[in-house]
């Protein structure tokens, strides 16, 4: 054959990730090297996330509680999860939220009726969404595009509707539901009258906490968020895993190109359906968690504005990518709970150093963005990162890198040009 | 009978607001192959024209009148509007009341202009992307026109009345031989229907008669062989997304009455515009037409109490489950085009 | 206990829907809430501190610890709602949540505060349940509930409108919807009412018109509609266009009631609200209108309305009173225990806060006082002044037994201190 | 390659020149300078292997937005085309028959035919191109993207004729046609050339276009190897062995 | 008794009749050309043979079983492969990636759950393929992304991927088109080498008369949805009928 010379052509980068040999627990060495990072900064977070110091005006920027700690993982695997659908199959759910509320009522009424300790209700989450899910996606991938998305919500949407009226009794309706005393728990002994049920990881209650002191510097070590975290980075695990199994290989293939995939003796549908009932599992691990850390449920969480969360999580971090979901996931939920906080009198003690009057106009302009106006500067930062990091927090990373890179070698083929030109004279 | 008769009526007008929204979303949606979540805000936007033009009608001066108090027990500021002033207290006042109406006037050349900027400063950058991306930063566009609102026009619903002319109820009951007063029909609703039914007309003798639909169909379809023709498809996708700003836009401002607007109402319509786009099938404006009635009637079936006595809650689920219906039926939904958004 | 405040300073949570339909509402109570913690730090005018029959506090904070607050954002979801008052537990140390503006968000920011060892004041809810079957003994409600509104309205109702009266009710589809369509038949029926038929309407609900429509084909000549905030807005405003205020049915004149009446509703349906009846915790006019029995109104008022320009909302009266309430408790107990001010509050009597002699009864946690019942006006002068108050039933009327069916099932349980 | 001169610089101009262009996929530095001067009525076949960058080079010069140029200019009857747009050059004349010829679905082939024609100049009557092509008027109603392979070619070159155009730019196009088609498309080359338009012609069966054309030009990874006379590449064995292995 | 048995095949799209009538019978291990004028259906009738049309009428059968009303994954794990006559590639993804998901689709059936094996893992696959990547002399590019390929790239690299499977029937829809000419004869020295080398059936639709008469056994023409001559390449030039329909005149 002829040797097809490609010198002065330079091929787009590779895809494929670390090929290489090297490496431990079944990654390559960029993954694992990935994969360590997340265990180190899940373990650490407590610190990494409370980096100033108490009654300091930016301890609002904290983020180190439990409560929110907690949440950054559990919808970091809520949108590994989802990631597993989109990023690799490119189905676009638009009601994945009903997995992650249909896993999150599995789970109460495990607690409710079983036990308070939260591995059974964790996999009652698992279990109960993963069949769910196997039911919404054997008829939703009847179609795929847009038709897809829409039978996907509709599902979704009649869940919650549901759930939030005619099911009340199963699901506690508008209140949401939560434990109470007098819940069966067939293994638990009863609780005597009033006593609040609290879940537990074999007597380990999820609120149990210790704090350390460091100067003035307070770091909270939750129980709870422990647990989540290393079912996070289980879930992590896993993906990367599945990413670069065949398996995962067939996946991208079903987005790149369906029917080639059939007229190379693949089914698809199979493929996608897996695809999909792994992920609503991953969801429905989500809402076992979420359960597990705050006993109670309420249908909002299946609310189409929740799907569309995570489709946002998702995209903002960097669809297909390994770690963007987390990020994403992360970004959201520190705008949800951290700015709505700042309210006006937190912005004025920000400023008070400032003259009256500057303090006025600064309070003034920036007191639309933050407290009540946080959703404000969320639609900011959506349109911000898509046009300005297309591709995500991870691949906008990337881009800037091959962005700065580009520069230069225009300007070699520039000089290349100059140079041909004057011998050409 | 007369409960039926009454339900169509009530589902024509219920699916003539959907029917202009979904016109309106498919011709971004499905025509330019935009997944626009900023459609409904611009719904919103067109109700919010009509609230702050007949704001603008009663801009006032004030004076104190002393000799009555306000609820602090200061003398008491009576506001007056210019208008009173400029056209004569009866004439300003007939015009006040008249806001809605007029301001589809105003709402035109509004509507026209943000669809306009919204186009040329964001969505066209988005058309050669991820439909992923184009949701995202649709969505915090949304967002962010809503928390504009919201600043300015606070949270709670605005009552924006129609004319007075238009208040009250046309007995078609007595007029088709039922009992006088079973089945009754507010003027407004009447005139909504017939607006949207012209909004409609007009849209579909545009694309129709011009060939600017076709264009557009294939610009959406392969844009860089049609701009090798010769086409300046930029120029035609800004223009058919004015368009679309402005029907929504004027949906929105004809709907006022019907309800009083408030800053998410956009959102509360959007995912049902969705799911009439959807149901009517991608690319297809009669499509969109019909699922918007269809399911406009639909809907009104289901909440009659003679239907929920029998399917208790089916009111909650039917729009969706008639969704699910029609797409498992009928692939690319009522009227779709192969190919449009399927990947 | 859980976040015992230091020597300087207490932290007081204040969780009110900031996004979402009740922003405003949300807006009104943080109002109330910034005027409640100036007047117990001893600044302003000290508003109803002055009138509070209990005078213990002394304008130094609560304890001599200055107050300050933190906000959030409820969202009106249960589950957003929960979430930001755990933010203001774990992390910001606050020894006391208030706010909401719905029952949901109640029901579940209570048995978080009951979980985590605080003490929960709740803002605006007004299903039964609250105080009823998901009680908890770290909550209070001050604002009534479905059942009083029931027995309120009734009564007045029948005087109104006649005995003989067959009524539509048109119902919100969730909890807070179920308990007050249920309170208020029962009432109305003992009345001699006729229940025709009930109807339930989805949340997500905007046009009503469907919903309307039968309503002319049945024999009702009064339409209940049990909705509240946008669906309530819009179902009125809808049948109002459908002529319904004009009808006439078997022979009398058609009437549209609606039970849980909010100013902001009020002016959000506009002129659609004239002559329609329903029910209030407060209103502004009280005492003007009623005289010295609902003292503390006028005080709120003028300081309320000095410092925003506008008269406040039931939602930011009862937020401003579960501050001080609770500020009064701490300093009669001298402890910040979240037990010490249970005890406080439990069975405390108290006048001089704008609803006349009220009792925090022990046995739920409710408050019991009188209730409003107002009418929409038709030519409001401006639009502040919308509802013109009909009469107001005495407490005997609207209390009924810890026991009631109504609010059966579900206990107290202890007060938990927390850590 | 001593005959390439800046536009400015030559003695006599040619009708279309470009001059040391550079483009890039991305980061994918594909055309390297490519220089180019075509006389009016003239045909010019671009030959070289697969991925030498000759699809690349016919797109840089419509101005299709991939590749982008990054240097170099693009002249057509003193018109710089490398100033203008996609559309723009359209209107200058230039016509680009695309490789995989780019029938746009959901419309008939009459539809992709009236497409041509809405943008100025118009070229010729739909009725004369179902002449050229009368299986094009059997099928006018029939969705173009299901016309078989060497219907869709006819499309796509109707479509290039259908406007008023100086300078056509054909991508392969005998690919996947019957031989008896491939004769009709030479023949209308021929008739076409005869009406004065330029004409730039890539494709594979390298005799079959050199027997066309005036000129030839060779590329290889991006750059001119080879621009001489079509007649001189025929008699060169030794090139045409070297660069197109016939 | 052929491998490929093709009797009374009839397909109609709303007026037009593209397959009438078309009998077609393919001796295993030989290369049947089909060749015709544009329009002909000659796509038509591949696509009867793997799942992406149902004739209206008539039979298609391999290697004795019907091939009728079967999804084309499953026509595949029967062994029957096809190049398209516009690529059809997974273009997202690398170059060897598109040549081993074939080779795992010969492995592993239709559908295998495999989501903690690692791609990195399976040397077997990865050598194979980058055996058929060398093979049609693509081996240099195997870390590209499919998408950034020239068209005859595209093309050749859809014939490694067809031939990664080691299929019983390779269908080829104008298998050279497009390709520089050294890389036609190549290719065409690459099929005779693989149809010597292993029990290989072809079926090729070319317009290159130079490709056909190299490769073909026997040559089927259609015309018009009907097939009008079957014979032995040597007649096929000669023969009148196909001059006046396909080769035209000037061709010898
Ligand atoms: N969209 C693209 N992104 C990146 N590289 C590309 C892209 N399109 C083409 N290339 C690369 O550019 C080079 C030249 O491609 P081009 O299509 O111009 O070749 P060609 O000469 O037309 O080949 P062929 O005869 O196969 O059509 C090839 O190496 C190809 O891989
Ligand atoms: N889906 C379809 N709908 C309508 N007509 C079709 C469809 N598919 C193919 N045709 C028509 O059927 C006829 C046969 O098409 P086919 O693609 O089989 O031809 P072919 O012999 O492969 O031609 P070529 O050599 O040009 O590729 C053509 O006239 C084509 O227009
Ligand atoms: C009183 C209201 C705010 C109504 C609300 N939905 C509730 O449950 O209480
Ligand atoms: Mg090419
Ligand atoms: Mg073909």
């Amino acid at each position: 054959m002829t040797d097809q010379a490609t010198d002065g052509f330079v091929p787009t980068q590779s895809k494929s990730k670390g090929a290489s040999a090297g490496g431990a627990l079944g990654l390559g060495k960029k993954d694992l090297r990935l994969f360590l990072l997340v265990v180190a900064m899940c373990a650490f977070a407590p610190f990494i996330l409370n980096p100033f110091p108490e009654g300091s005006g930016l301890a609002q920027f904290n983020a180190g509680y439990p409560d929110l700690m907690q949440r950054f993982v559990i919808f970091g695997i809520f949108a590994i999860g989802f990631n597993i659908l989109f990023g690799l199959t490119g189905y676009l759910s638009f009601g994945h939220a009903a997995f992650l509320g249909v896993g999150s009522y599995a789970g109460i009424w495990m607690m409710k009726l079983l036990t308070l300790n939260v591995i059974p209700a964790i996999i009652g989450s698992i279990v109960v969404a993963g069949l769910f899910a196997a039911i919404v996606g054997f008829i939703s991938l009847r179609r795929s595009g847009i038709y897809f998305s829409i039978l996907t919500l509709a599902f979704a949407m009649m869940s919650f509707a549901l759930a939030y009226s005619v099911l009340t009794p199963l699901t506690g309706g508008e209140t949401g539901m939560q434990l109470q005393y007098f819940d069966p728990r067939i293994l638990d002994a009863p609780l005597p009258e009033g006593q609040t049920p609290r879940a537990s990881l074999f007597g380990l209650e999820m609120a149990a906490s210790y704090e350390l002191e460091v100067g003035r510097w307070l770091f909270t070590f939750n129980a709870g968020y422990y647990i989540a975290a290393i079912a996070m980075l289980i879930a992590f695990y896993g993906s990367i895993r599945l990413f670069n199994s065949p398996f995962g290989m067939m996946l991208r293939a079903v987005k790149s190109n369906q029917n080639r995939l059939s007229y190379t003796g693949i089914s698809p549908k199979p493929y996608t359906l897996a695809a999909f009932i792994i992920s609503g599992m991953y969801a429905g691990l989500a809402g076992g968690l979420l359960v597990a850390m705050d006993t109670q449920v309420g249908a909002e969480r299946m609310f189409w504005t929740a799907s569309g969360e995570v489709v946002l999580m998702t995209i903002l971090g960097g669809a297909g990518t390994l770690i963007g979901p987390v990020l994403g996931a992360g970004f959201i939920k520190y705008f949800e709970n951290i700015v709505s906080k700042i309210n006006k009198s937190v912005l004025e003690g920000w400023f008070a150093w400032m003259p009256d009057w500057m303090t006025d106009v600064t309070v003034t302009i920036i007191y639309p963005f933050v407290g009540k106006g946080w959703h404000l500067t969320l639609g900011i930062l959506f349109m911000a990162v898509v046009i300005f990091l297309p591709g995500g927090l991870v691949q906008g990373g990337q881009k800037l890198a091959t962005v700065l890179r580009r520069d230069r070698k225009s300007k070699d083929a520039e000089r290349d040009a100059a140079i041909q030109r004057q011998a050409g004279e | 009978m007369d409960a039926i008769i009454l339900q169509i009526l009530n589902g024509l007008d219920k699916g003539s607001a959907y029917a202009l929204i979904a016109l309106g979303l498919t011709l971004i949606f499905g025509t330019l192959g935009v997944v626009n979540f900023a459609h409904g805000a611009l719904f919103m936007l067109g109700a919010f024209c009509a609230v702050t033009f007949s704001r603008l009608l009663q801009v006032s001066y004030t004076f104190t009148d002393a000799s009555r108090t306000d609820f602090l027990g200061n003398p008491l500021q009576v506001e007056v509007p210019y208008l009173y002033d400029i056209l004569g207290e009866s004439a300003g006042a007939a015009v006040i009341d008249w806001a809605v109406p007029i301001s589809i006037l105003f709402a035109i050349p509004v509507m026209l202009l943000i669809g306009v900027i919204m186009e040329r400063g964001l969505i066209k950058h988005f058309y050669k992307r991820p439909h992923a991306d184009q949701i995202l930063v649709t969505f915090g566009l949304a967002i962010v026109l809503q928390e504009i609102i919201k600043y300015f026009y606070g949270a709670n619903p605005i009552p924006t009345p129609a004319p007075d002319a238009f208040i009250g109820s046309f007995d078609f009951g007595a007029m088709i031989g039922f009992d006088a007063g079973s089945i009754v029909y507010p003027y407004w609703r009447m005139v909504y229907f017939g607006f949207a039914a012209i909004i409609i007309g007009a849209v579909f003798a545009f694309l129709r008669f011009t060939t600017f639909g076709m264009v557009v169909r294939a610009g959406m379809a392969d844009r860089e062989t049609v701009t090798l023709l010769g086409i300046d498809i930029d120029r035609r996708f800004t223009i058919m997304f004015g368009i679309a700003a402005a029907v929504a836009g004027l949906a929105g401002v004809m709907y006022t009455p019907i309800n009083s607007p408030n800053y998410h109402m956009g959102m509360d319509f959007l995912v049902l515009s969705f799911v009439v786009v959807v149901v009517g099938g991608m690319g297809s404006l009669p499509g969109a037409v019909l699922a918007g009635f269809l399911l406009g009637i639909i809907e009104a079936f289901a909440s009659m109490p003679e239907v929920l006595d029998v399917l208790p809650g089916i009111n909650q689920i039917i729009i969706y489950l008639v969704a699910i219906i029609v797409l498992l039926t009928r692939p690319r939904g009522l009227m779709g085009r192969k190919g449009v958004m399927e990947d | 206990y859980t976040n015992a405040p230091g020597n300087d300073t207490v932290t007081l949570g204040f969780n009110v829907p900031q996004s979402g339909p009740y922003a405003d509402e949300g807006t009104d109570e943080l109002r109330a809430f910034e005027l409640a913690v100036e007047h117990l730090n001893g600044e302003g005018d000290g508003g109803m501190m002055n009138t509070f029959s209990s005078q213990v506090l002394e304008g130094n904070g609560i304890l001599g610890r200055k107050v300050e607050f933190v906000t959030g954002d409820t969202q009106t979801k249960s589950d957003a709602a929960r979430a930001s008052a755990r933010s203001m537990i774990e992390r910001d140390g606050a020894i006391m949540v208030s706010g909401g503006s719905s029952s949901g968000v109640a029901v579940a920011v209570q048995a978080l505060c009951q979980e985590a060892g605080v003490i929960f004041m709740a803002g605006l809810t007004h299903a039964n349940d609250t105080t009823g079957k998901d009680k908890k003994a770290n909550g209070f409600r001050h604002f009534f509930n479905s059942y009083m509104s029931g027995a309120a309205l009734a009564p007045i109702l029948a005087q109104q409108y006649g005995t003989d009266r067959n009524a539509y009710y048109l119902t919100a589809d969730y909890n807070w919807g179920y308990t007050t369509e249920e309170a208020i038949t029962s009432a109305t029926e003992a009345v001699g009412w006729n229940t025709v038929n009930t109807v339930k309407t989805p949340l997500t609900q905007t046009d009503f018109s469907s919903y309307i429509a039968p309503v002319l084909q049945s024999d009702a000549d009064v339409l209940v509609l049990v909705h509240y905030g946008g669906n309530m807005v819009n179902s009125l405003t809808n049948a109002v266009q459908f002529g319904l205020r004009e009808r006439q049915a078997n022979g009398k004149n058609f009437e549209i009631v609606v039970p849980l009446y909010s100013e902001l509703m009020a002016r959000g349906a506009g002129e659609n609200i004239g002559g329609i009846l329903g029910s209030q915790n407060w209103d502004w006019k009280l005492e003007n209108q009623l005289g010295e029995r609902y003292s503390g109104t006028n005080a709120f008022v003028q300081s309320f309305g000095t410092k925003y320009g506008f008269p406040p909302s039931q939602a930011a009266h009862t937020c401003y009173v579960q501050t001080l309430l609770y500020a009064d408790a701490v300093a009669r107990a001298g402890d910040f225990n979240p037990c010490a001010v249970v005890e406080a509050l439990e069975g405390f009597e108290f006048d001089g806060l704008g609803n006349g002699p009220t009792t925090y009864r022990a046995d739920d946690h409710q408050c019991f006082k009188d209730v409003v019942v107002v009418r929409g006006k038709e030519n409001p002068e401006n639009e502040f002044d919308l509802v013109e108050i009909v009469e107001v039933t005495p407490t005997e009327q609207v209390t009924y037994a810890p026991d009631h069916p109504q609010f059966a099932g579900g206990s107290l349980g202890e007060c938990n201190p927390g850590a | 390659m001593s005959d390439i001169r800046a536009p400015e610089g030559r003695s006599e101009p040619a009708y279309f020149s470009c001059w040391d262009i550079h483009a890039y996929y991305g980061e994918s530095y594909i055309v390297q300078g490519v220089s180019m001067n075509i006389h009016e009525g003239e045909i010019l076949a671009l030959l070289g292997r697969n991925g030498a960058g000759k699809t690349s080079t016919l797109r840089a010069i419509a101005r299709a937005g991939d590749p982008e140029v990054t240097h170099g200019e693009i002249w057509l009857d003193h018109k710089p085309l490398h100033e203008m747009s996609a559309h723009g050059a359209a209107q200058s004349g230039v016509a680009l028959v695309p490789e995989d010829r780019r029938i746009i679905p959901g419309l008939t082939v009459e539809e992709n035919l009236q497409l041509a024609q809405i943008a100025p100049p118009h070229g010729w009557s739909i009725q004369r191109i179902y002449e050229l092509f009368p299986r094009l008027g059997e099928r006018r109603k029939q969705e173009g993207v299901t016309l078989s392979g060497g219907e869709q070619q006819m499309l796509a070159i109707g479509r290039a004729l259908a406007r008023d155009i100086k300078l056509l730019l054909l991508d392969e196009p005998y690919e996947g046609l019957a031989p008896v088609i491939v004769h009709e498309i030479e023949r209308t080359l021929r008739e076409i050339r005869s009406l004065g338009i330029t004409t730039v012609i890539v494709e594979q069966n390298a005799v079959a276009a050199l027997k066309l054309a005036d000129r030839a030009v060779i590329l290889d990874t991006g750059k001119v190897v080879y621009d001489d006379t079509a007649q001189h590449l025929l008699d060169n064995k030794a090139m045409r062995e070297e660069y197109l292995a016939i | 008794m052929g491998i490929l048995e093709v009797t009374g095949v009839n397909k109609r799209f709303g007026g037009l009749q593209a397959l009438d009538d078309v009998n077609l019978n393919v001796e295993e291990n030989t290369v049947h050309a089909i060749i015709g004028p544009n329009g002909a259906g000659k796509s038509t009738l591949l696509n009867c043979f793997v799942g992406r049309l149902t004739p209206d009428t008539g039979t298609v059968m391999f290697d004795g079983q019907s091939l009728i009303g079967r999804k084309p994954y499953e026509i595949n794990q029967m062994g029957v492969s096809r190049v398209f006559q516009t690529p059809e590639i997974f273009s997202d993804l690398t170059i060897i990636e598109n040549v081993m998901i074939p080779s795992f689709a010969k492995r592993d059936g239709a559908f295998k759950l495999s989501p903690f094996a690692a791609v990195r893992a399976e040397t077997e696959i990865r050598e194979h393929a980058e055996q058929m990547l060398l093979d049609v002399g693509m081996a240099d590019k195997k870390d590209m992304d499919a998408s950034a390929m020239s068209r005859g790239d595209k093309r050749r690299l859809e014939m490694a991927m067809c031939l990664a499977q080691n299929p019983k029937l390779l269908l080829l829809d104008e298998p050279t088109a497009g390709m520089a000419r050294a890389d036609t004869n190549n290719t065409i020295d690459l099929l005779k080498q693989i149809a010597e080398s292993r029990p290989i059936t072809f079926v090729v639709i070319e317009h290159d008369m130079h490709v056909v008469f190299s490769l073909a056994d026997r040559i089927s023409v259609l015309a018009q949805g009907h097939v009008i001559v079957e014979d032995d390449p040597q007649f096929i030039k000669g023969n009148p009928k196909v001059r006046e329909a396909y080769l035209g005149d000037a061709h010898d």
